[in-house]
């Protein structure tokens, strides 16, 4: 299972980064959604799989699935949930005024 | 027996699953792909019913609840982006 | 506190109270302080001379930063005598002269801040004992040193000179703190005095060599020698009381100093010999030689500066050889050259601060320090033509004035050290003593040039914007005094080398025993037979008639193109690095986020994968492949499918959908994984990023096609698909490491330790409850940021604030 | 023919409640169930964002009117403040405590700090979930 | 076996039921013409599908645990309530988008209604 | 007067509760209240002037039950049309007016419309008492407006005071 | 008794920053009490700085759950020393931004976000737990974000972006490296790991992990991975421009000191080469952009990656004389590169321009501030007895010992680039004739002067007094390069886990 896994999370993040290398705000930015996921899945699975029951006393004996990365999974989720909401805003405030959304475009001078 | 049932339930749902993605994926329009993505919403229901029986926890039927709602929020918002282009008015025009 | 740290404190107490008290002093006694000050200074450390002579060593210690070593120590013996009182004597007499010099509409209280800035620094250079003490000074003399050059800060040249003394004196500066440290590494100690006593040590080291080379460095950029030399010509943008003290008498014998302070652990090896005399005597010919050429009296002066600091750092090289065959009635003879360096050392300051304020003079009285432009002065300026004789005379080395003397113990010396076999000396010795008599042939040839053309011949006044007329009295006072120590010294020579010469060569020769010994009886006439007496001879009868001819073999000085001039490298040099890194720096910070990314992925890839690769830690021997079913191998195939339409969807909808789908798909793994709480989160949250992503997309274009080169296209695949490889693979092999068992455990006892049964709410809730709370504030400032970014528009734009 | 949306607008009226229903309970849940402050919170601000995208912020801001802004800092304030507390009581910061209380009506209630952090958590998710997609929407 | 187990039975059976329901409303999304014919597809059998699996589910932890799940019921009500409401705005957003109708409609009332008798296409 | 109903109901469930006068008030008290009050308001509710509350009760479980069947009914055809080879339908869209008034009426109608086989509501007049529905086969447009009505008397009755 | 004096420097300004929000329209008494705040934190923090000299390394347990299994702030010389410098650089920087950032910043949250910028800062300082550190960067991030984009100017928002996809694939990547190092060493707490880590010998795969670490942290420290901080660090306004250059980056070279001295210590020829390399390039790349502008913003950005560069030197070499050097130096390059960029930022204020070539004899209209710049520059390049020079000499001493020739080489080299781009400044804008009026002389704000002056005198007290600072760096220092002392003083209690 896990092995099927990290072969997902892999190919999770090659889209990640090719989406990330591109020019388009937003696919930059669904990139780093993808990558996101990615590493999800990806600290789920070195954490180990399948190891227990769900990590609820009373629902089932132990032994319990490693309950501390889906603690930490849960705030990565948040911050990168709060990180795609303020880039979203960035993006589109940056496409308003600079007028583009390429980032071909959006170098600007060299030493400005 | 039944667990092999269910299983093969499962799967069948992750077949749907899958037909709506390449709806998604081909379209053509956008309301295509919207009622396709609540249908995956909904399948995903489907699915985690059946998987709280398979690992026998009643954990899991919170989620069944949350994804009804928020498939049908999603919804809402992707017909309103596709019907006005804004998902939230300023003022009623009413 | 003692005498000493007085002596170095107060002229910073005094710089630092100008700027704050100069509203309240009028700008004329400004001057007047700055000359009182050193004045006492200079006698409170003439005080001394009785003491030092008679061996005794004074010293003092405040500390500074202990535990590093770094004391503010204060060392006086002899050698350190002689410089005080050169940057105390001269200084006063050129706060006297420059208080005449300087118009009083000048920023006077700058000028005279910087002054004692440099006064103080300077004496911290030279009786400092720690070395990075004395590092700390020495740089301070060059920012005082560059202060005083940019005083006119105004002229594009003032500040060009500045720069170019300030990088090239620092440079220095930096490369000697190395050699410093090298040397600390070596020694254990800061001291010089305790590095001096542990010389062996010293030289048995690795470092020794590099230490030489760094600090030798220092020295020679500071006393401007061959090929550092370039920023003094440039220095003399300064006014004439600076190059008369800095560029002349004090800063530039720092580099001196250094090396007669240092001769105790690096004399005696063949590097250091090689290096100081060759690179003196090559400064020597190359500063005269090009002294020769200068049309502008100050930039000659320079010139011949650059030249007799060259011929001071040879004398020290060669006086170094004594060090190696150590003391004995023969070898006393090469200590004489060390001797040389230190009596020239104050000759050289006195005669030629005098000539520097003779150029002054002329300078401020005619407006033009240009030889084409002067002429005939004498008649008008009996005086200053006066100073200007002697003075050149002095440095031509004739008699009767200090200049003679010295040059011949130079003479002496090249030909004493010719006859040595050490250091190879046996197969070049002997181009020694011929290059000291050409640079001084050319010496003599310029000092003909600063009385002939600038005193003799016809007056050009068309030329001048002033009637030439003598100078105030007060401006030529402190010339005069030089010059009574001109002509002084060659009378009473011995005194000079009893009572302050002496006590400086124990200073030098520490481990030599006795320092009478040392300190020869100066002659000024060592007998018709004296081969020393026939070079300076020859070097009259040489240079009357080069001068004579001048004209003739001038154009020798064209034949080396302006371009492949050292100013020209230099600033050329300066030039080619702004422009090249310019079109470096521009060629990988294009601007373009994804050039960024590339670096990122690819420092990623090379760090990460490759010493994964390295590393041999591939592991593919599955896990747990049993409790694999059908349904999962479809999810992850749907997973795959739809990440990858996101690459080929061409509406940013149908992106935003299938990043659902996977969003959808991820939850539903966690619940597959018995992640309850993360499905729910992860659900919630995919919801709401959906419709941010839609609201957001009211204000952004739909996406377009992806037009790429082919060769990016291709980089980006193979880059992707390397960066996925890699996190693949270092999963594998971390799944496989079984070293530790995880500290989980402890979270299944949720209920007994914190009251939840939920294991993962209670750890967000209790246990990392401090995760949780900056979570918080994370999201909180995201929105509170978002909120700002969008009623907060740019000046002109609408702005929506009152909300 | 402007849009009626009477159809929508009459379900979700309905459906808000059990949505909002559904994320207090998930909020007290979190304890024992899935659950907890921060899907409490999302939930319920779930809730608010469908009355808003049903109906219109002006509307919506009538009926509740609450700076959301004001709300989320109000919930940092009591997610810290619940570790503050324990400074006051010279305990390590953060830590809970809990204990039996008696209601009148409810009956004996199991307290805890933790239940109160958690609302800081919910009110802060709840406040910056509604302040980010007002703010946006109103943007022109 | 016993009562209870033939009633889990029976649920799994529902279950699967409601899967294939599923898939092949899936396949009328890929099969059908048009999106507002596609839509009947989801509107209809989709629903089936998750209603009867929520209701198995119900039933089989019912039957085994004797939970009564709330939860469940709350799921099947809002599925019940939703599924509609998602479908009537989903095309009408689609129609008032522009989205034609399929080849060989018949008759169309709203769109003169709506666009005045003019192409959507047109009107934009 | 639904709710009216219903709170008196709780009411008496209350009271019922008071004269108990337990030392601990417990839920099955509570309940057995309740159904008393239930009792007690059949027997009163004429003198409110409104129908007995539970009755509605009953009619909106019959318009569920209606709802469920619908839906089985038009998930099976449209299953039917899905797994036939070649598809025959003429799509179109037809415009009913109705007689329901209340905005909840007309939702359910709605609903129940979009669950019935082959038609989807679009839209709803701004007036509100027009629904535009868009049917798989338009041929079968008239039993649809016959169900149409059946739905609106279901409806209506469980709306009837 | 509990430490928990030990959070409340990153508590007090969270709470602050949120009750600010409540006190939006009062401008002035925001500033007031944002002043107040950080004033607090920084006495609590010299406090604290004392209590450690006098305890050794204390600790707070949140929740009072004991190490492995809680989270928790760990204080010793060497974080305390970051915190402290952290506060007071923000007081400064504080009173700077109320003359110069203007109303509609600050009615947006500006000293809010300033204040959770710093509670993030000082948390990523102490925090003794993996997971938490990357909590406590993205609070950094997060601030930091709002206050490069607060303004809405085009370049400002382009470039806003740019540094936030960036810093987000970055925290990406640390996700991934805690994946590893949980899925290898299962356990979260720095001691616990450095502990783990110790007991496998820091295995090839350990090693793995570490870089992936690396990656990340070199790119928040902007070493080698710099090119994003040009860009960013010079579009908002001085005072945060000074915070970031004194804090962000400096976040950076605090992890990677603590990663590879604490957790991954044992591979040296492999880390430590790696950061060496790394460190020479940056101060070469550093450099190169520090000579090929004109932009004294940018020449000032430029700056920033040379010291870290320099800083990471002493890491490279790894002796105690090494690793005090980067102490030593961080401390000042935080306050020296603070002041330098509210020194340029002021320059753009008075002038409202960025080319050195658009400016001239600035020293004439204001002298104090020209002489100020002129002190700084000298800092910056390390000249005695400014603040600078310790730590010059304790990394270049380190990488004597360590035989780090190349890096002694580039590091003192740069020294002279500093010099040179710094004065190219001075010599084109403060020098030279002035082409301000006094009719145009815009008035310098007095808050902005009294933190130029404040700086300035942290520079030459730091210098001067730098023997008072050594009882602490030295104290950090040893602790770096005996990673058990911290261990021990983390998990010494806890039975064996
Ligand atoms: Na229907
Ligand atoms: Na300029």
């Amino acid at each position: 299972m896990e092995q099927v896994m990290l072969v997902l999370i892999g190919i999770l993040v090659s889209v990640a980064t090719y989406l990330i290398l591109s020019r388009n705000m937003i696919r930059v930015i669904l990139g780093t959604a993808v990558l996101s996921h990615a590493v999800n899945l990806l600290i789920m699975t070195v954490g180990g799989l399948k190891a227990g029951n769900v990590p609820l006393l009373g629902h089932g004996e132990e032994p319990f699935t490693d309950a501390l990365p889906q603690a930490l999974i849960l705030t990565a989720i948040v911050i990168s949930f709060a990180t795609t909401a303020f880039l979203l805003v960035l993006a589109y405030r940056t496409y308003q005024t600079n007028g583009s959304d390429d980032f071909n475009e959006l170098r600007g001078m060299s030493d400005e | 027996m039944i667990e092999t049932m269910l299983l093969i339930a499962l799967a069948l749902f992750m077949i749907a699953i899958a037909l709506h993605v390449i709806r998604i994926i081909k379209g053509p329009t956008m309301p295509d792909r919207a009622i396709a993505l609540d249908t995956i919403g909904v399948n995903l229901i489907s699915s985690m019913a059946i998987v709280s029986i398979l690992f026998e926890t009643t954990a899991f039927l919170e989620a069944i609840l949350i994804l009804g709602i928020l498939a049908f929020i999603g919804t809402i918002a992707f017909s309103k982006f596709i019907e006005r282009g804004v998902i939230i008015e300023r003022k009623s025009d009413h | 506190m003692t005498t000493d740290v007085a002596i170095v404190l107060t002229p910073f107490i005094f710089a630092l109270m100008i700027p704050v008290f100069h509203r309240y002093i009028s700008k004329r006694y400004i001057g007047w302080l700055v000359m009182t000050v050193s004045f006492i200074l200079f006698f409170l450390l003439a005080a001394y001379i009785p003491r030092i002579s008679n061996g005794e060593v004074i010293t003092f210690t405040h500390e500074w930063i202990p535990s590093l070593g770094i004391n503010f120590t204060t060392y006086l013996d002899g050698l350190s005598l002689i410089f005080s009182l050169l940057i105390t004597g001269v200084g006063s007499l050129v706060g006297l002269y420059s208080i005449f010099y300087l118009s009083r509409s000048e920023q006077l209280y700058h000028f005279y801040c910087y002054l004692l800035l440099f006064m103080g620094a300077m004496l911290g250079v030279v009786l400092s004992d720690n070395l990075l003490v004395l590092y700390g000074f020495w740089e301070l003399t060059s920012v005082s040193s560059f202060l005083l050059i940019a005083f006119w800060h105004h002229r594009k040249a003032s500040r060009a000179g500045a720069r170019k003394s300030m990088l090239i004196t620092v440079a220095g500066g930096i490369s000697m703190l190395a050699g410093f440290l090298m040397l600390y590494e070596v020694s254990g100690t800061l001291s010089i005095r305790e590095i001096i006593d542990k010389v062996d040590l010293i030289r048995g080291s690795a470092l020794f060599v590099p230490a030489l080379v760094l600090i030798l460095l220092g020295a020679f950029t500071k006393s401007a020698q061959f090929p550092f030399y370039i920023w003094l010509p440039d220095a003399m943008e300064a006014p004439t009381p600076v190059s008369a003290y800095l560029h002349s008498a004090t800063m530039v014998k720092a580099g001196i100093y250094l090396v007669a302070r240092l001769t105790p652990v690096f004399g005696g090896e063949a590097v250091w010999f090689w290096l100081v005399t060759g690179v003196g005597l090559f400064t020597l010919f190359w500063g005269s030689f090009n002294a020769v050429k200068q049309v502008d009296l100050k930039a000659l002066l320079a010139f011949s500066t650059v030249s007799q600091l060259g011929l001071i750092m040879s004398l020290l090289g060669m006086g170094s050889v004594a060090i190696y065959l150590g003391y004995s009635a023969e070898t006393i003879i090469y200590t004489q050259a060390a001797f040389a360096a230190i009596f020239h050392l104050i000759n050289h300051s006195t005669f030629k601060g005098a000539l520097f304020m003779m150029v002054g003079i002329i300078d401020h009285e005619l407006g033009t320090r240009d030889i084409r432009r002067l002429g005939g002065l004498m008649s008008f300026m009996p005086l200053t033509f006066t100073i200007a004789l002697i003075g050149s005379l002095s440095m031509a080395g004739l008699p009767p004035f200090n200049g003679f003397l010295s040059k011949e113990m130079f003479f002496a010396a090249t030909l004493h050290i010719q006859d040595l076999s050490i250091f190879s000396l046996d197969h070049i010795g002997f181009l020694i003593p011929i290059v000291a008599w050409i640079a001084s042939v050319f010496t003599f040839v310029y000092c003909l040039i600063i009385v002939g053309k600038t005193f003799f011949g016809k007056v050009k006044s068309h030329w001048l914007d002033k009637h030439p007329h003598e100078a105030p009295i007060g401006m030529l006072i402190s010339p005069y005094t030089l010059i009574i120590f001109v002509v002084g010294i060659f009378f009473f020579p011995n005194l000079l080398g009893q009572y302050i010469l002496r006590p400086a060569m124990a200073s030098i020769y520490p481990s030599f025993p006795s320092t009478q010994e040392l300190t020869p009886t100066i002659h000024a006439w060592h007998g018709l037979l004296s081969p020393e007496l026939w070079m300076t001879i020859f070097v009259i009868i040489a240079g009357i008639i080069l001068y004579s001819i001048l004209k003739s073999w001038k154009p020798i000085y064209r034949v080396l193109p302006q371009k492949f001039s050292l100013n020209e490298i230099f600033n050329n040099g300066i030039l080619l690095s702004e422009s090249l890194s310019a079109r470096l720096t521009n060629r990988y910070m294009t601007g373009n986020l994804t050039d960024y990314f590339v670096y990122i992925y690819l420092a990623f890839l090379l760090f990460v994968g490759g010493y994964f690769l390295r590393a041999d830690l591939m592991v593919l021997s599955p896990v747990h492949l049993e409790s694999l079913e059908v349904f999962e191998i479809i999810l992850v195939l749907i997973m795959i499918v739809s990440s990858i339409g996101i690459v080929f969807a061409t509406s940013r909808i149908t992106s935003v959908f299938l990043n659902g789908v996977l969003g959808y798909s991820t939850a539903l793994f966690f619940i597959v994984f018995r992640a309850p709480d993360l499905a729910l989160t992860q659900l919630a949250v995919e919801s709401v990023s959906t419709v941010l992503y839609l609201i957001c997309f009211r204000h952004l274009p739909e996406i377009k096609k992806e037009m790429l080169p082919k060769w990016k296209k291709i980089r980006n695949v193979l880059i992707s698909a390397a960066a996925g490889a890699t996190v693949t693979l270092v999963g594998f092999a971390a799944i496989h490491y079984e070293k530790f068992m995880t500290i989980s455990y402890y979270f299944n006892d949720s209920y007994e330790l914190a009251g939840g049964k939920n294991i993962v709410n209670t750890i967000l809730g209790d246990f990392r409850a401090f995760d949780t709370m900056l979570e918080v504030v994370v999201l909180f400032i995201a929105g509170l940021g978002v909120y700002a970014i969008i009623k907060l528009k740019a000046k002109g734009g609408g702005t929506n604030e009152n909300q | 023919m402007r849009i009626n949306d009477v159809i929508l607008r009459t379900v979700v009226k309905g459906i808000t409640l059990i949505i909002l229903t559904l994320g207090v309970y998930l909020f007290f849940s979190g304890h024992h169930a899935p659950g907890g402050g921060f899907i409490g919170g999302l939930v319920l601000a779930s809730g608010i964002i469908l009355l808003y995208v049903t109906y219109d912020i002006d509307t919506i801001q009538k009926k509740i009117p609450f700076d959301f802004k004001k709300v989320a800092a109000l919930g940092v304030l009591i997610a810290t403040g619940t570790g503050l507390g324990a400074i006051y009581f010279d305990f390590p910061f953060l830590t809970h405590t809990d204990g039996h209380f008696a209601f009148p009506f409810i009956g004996d209630k199991h307290l805890s700090t933790v239940t109160l952090f958690e609302a800081g958590v919910a009110l802060t998710v709840i406040g910056t979930l509604v302040t980010m997609i007002i703010s946006i929407s109103e943007d022109e | 076996m016993n009562a209870s187990q033939i009633i889990e039975w029976i649920c799994a059976m529902i279950m699967l039921l409601g899967a294939i329901i599923s898939v092949i409303s899936a396949v009328g999304m890929l099969r059908f013409p048009d999106v507002y014919t596609r839509s009947h597809a989801v509107a209809k059998s989709a629903t089936l599908g998750v209603l009867s699996c929520l209701i198995g589910s119900f039933v089989y932890i019912w039957v085994q645990d004797g939970y009564i799940s709330i939860r469940i019921l709350l799921g099947i009500l809002f599925v019940f309530i939703t599924s509609p409401v998602a479908s009537h705005l989903v095309i009408r957003a689609a129609y008032r988008s522009g989205v034609p109708l399929a080849e060989g409609s018949g008759e169309d009332e709203l769109k003169s209604v709506l666009f005045g008798g003019k192409d959507a296409e047109q009107l934009k | 007067m639904f709710f009216a109903q219903f709170i008196l109901n709780l009411f008496i469930a209350l009271l019922w509760l008071l004269f108990k006068d337990e030392p601990k008030p417990t839920l099955s008290t509570f309940n057995t209240g309740f159904i008393v009050g239930i009792g007690i308001l059949y027997l009163m509710h004429r003198f409110f002037g409104t129908r007995f509350y539970l009755i509605r009760l009953v009619k909106i479980l019959k318009l569920a039950l209606v709802f469920f069947r619908e839906l089985i009914v038009s998930g099976f055809v449209v299953m039917k049309q899905v797994l036939t080879p070649n598809l025959n339908i003429t799509p179109g869209i037809f415009k009913y007016k109705t007689i329901l008034e209340k905005d909840w009426e007309v939702t359910a109608l709605a609903l129940l419309l979009t669950l019935t086989p082959g038609s989807v509501v679009m839209e709803v007049s701004e007036s509100g008492d027009e629904l535009y529905i868009h049917a798989m086969d338009i041929g079968q447009k008239e039993d649809l407006i016959r169900s149409l009505g059946r739905f609106e008397t279901v409806i209506l009755e469980v709306s009837r005071d | 008794m509990s430490n928990n004096i030990i959070v409340l420097p990153l508590v007090i300004p969270i709470f602050t920053a949120v009750i600010l929000i409540f006190l939006r329209k009062h401008v002035v008494v925001q500033r007031i009490i944002a002043f107040l705040t950080m004033l607090a934190v920084s006495i609590i923090s010299f406090f604290l700085l004392v209590l450690v000299q006098r305890e050794g390394i204390i600790r707070i347990d949140f929740g009072g759950w004991k190490p492995p299994f809680g989270i928790l702030f760990v204080a010793d010389a060497f974080s305390v020393l970051m915190v402290l410098t952290a506060s007071i650089v923000t007081l400064i920087c504080l009173l700077y931004a109320f003359s110069t950032v203007g109303e509609r910043h600050e009615y947006m949250f500006f000293y809010s976000f300033v204040l959770l910028l710093v509670a993030g800062v000082n948390g990523s300082f102490l925090t003794g737990d993996i997971f938490n550190l990357f909590v406590c960067f993205e609070v950094m991030l997060m601030a930091s974000y709002a206050l490069v984009a607060l303004g809405g100017e085009k370049v400002q928002l382009r470039e806003s972006l740019k540094y936030v996809l960036i810093n987000v694939v970055g925290s990406s990547v640390f996700l991934i490296a805690l994946a590893y190092l949980y899925g290898t060493v299962k356990t979260l707490n720095m001691a616990h790991i450095a502990e783990r880590v110790a007991e496998a010998g820091q295995d090839p795969m350990l090693t793995t992990v570490s870089l992936v670490l690396f990656i990340v942290f070199s790119l928040k420290a902007g070493l080698v991975l710099f090119f994003w901080l040009p860009g960013s660090y010079v579009v908002p306004p001085a005072a945060v421009q000074a915070l970031f250059a004194a804090l962000l980056t400096k976040v950076g070279v605090y992890a990677l000191i603590r990663t590879f001295t604490l957790m991954f210590p044992h591979r040296p020829e492999v880390t430590h080469t790696i950061i060496g390399v790394f460190a020479g390039l940056t101060i070469i790349l550093g450099c190169l952009g520090a000579l090929s502008s004109r932009n004294v913003l940018r020449i000032a950005a430029y700056n920033i990656v040379i010291a870290v560069g320099f800083i990471l030197i002493g890491l490279a070499s790894g002796t105690e004389n090494a690793l005090a050097g980067s102490v030593f130096y961080l401390i000042h390059d935080m306050i020296a590169k603070a002041l330098l960029f509210l020194l340029v930022g002021l320059m753009v204020f008075l002038t409202g321009e960025k080319f050195i070539d658009n400016m001239s004899g600035l020293i004439r209209n204001y002298p104090l501030f020209g002489w100020i710049y002129f002190l700084t520059m000298l800092a910056l390049v390390g000249i005695p007895p400014l603040s600078g020079f310790v730590g010059k000499i304790l990394i270049g001493k380190g990488a004597i010992e360590a035989g780090s020739y190349v890096l002694l080489f580039l590091g003192f080299a740069s020294s002279l680039v500093v010099l040179f781009s710094l004065l190219k400044i001075f010599l084109s804008s403060f020098f030279g004739e002035t082409i301000i009026t006094n009719e145009d002389k815009k008035p310098l704000p007095i808050a902005s002067m009294v933190s130029l002056v404040a700086f300035a005198l942290c520079i030459v007290v730091m210098g001067l007094g730098a023997e008072q600072l050594m009882a602490y760096v030295k104290d950090a220092a040893k602790i770096l390069v005996n990673p058990s002392i911290y261990i021990d003083a983390i998990l010494s209690e806890s039975e064996g886990v």
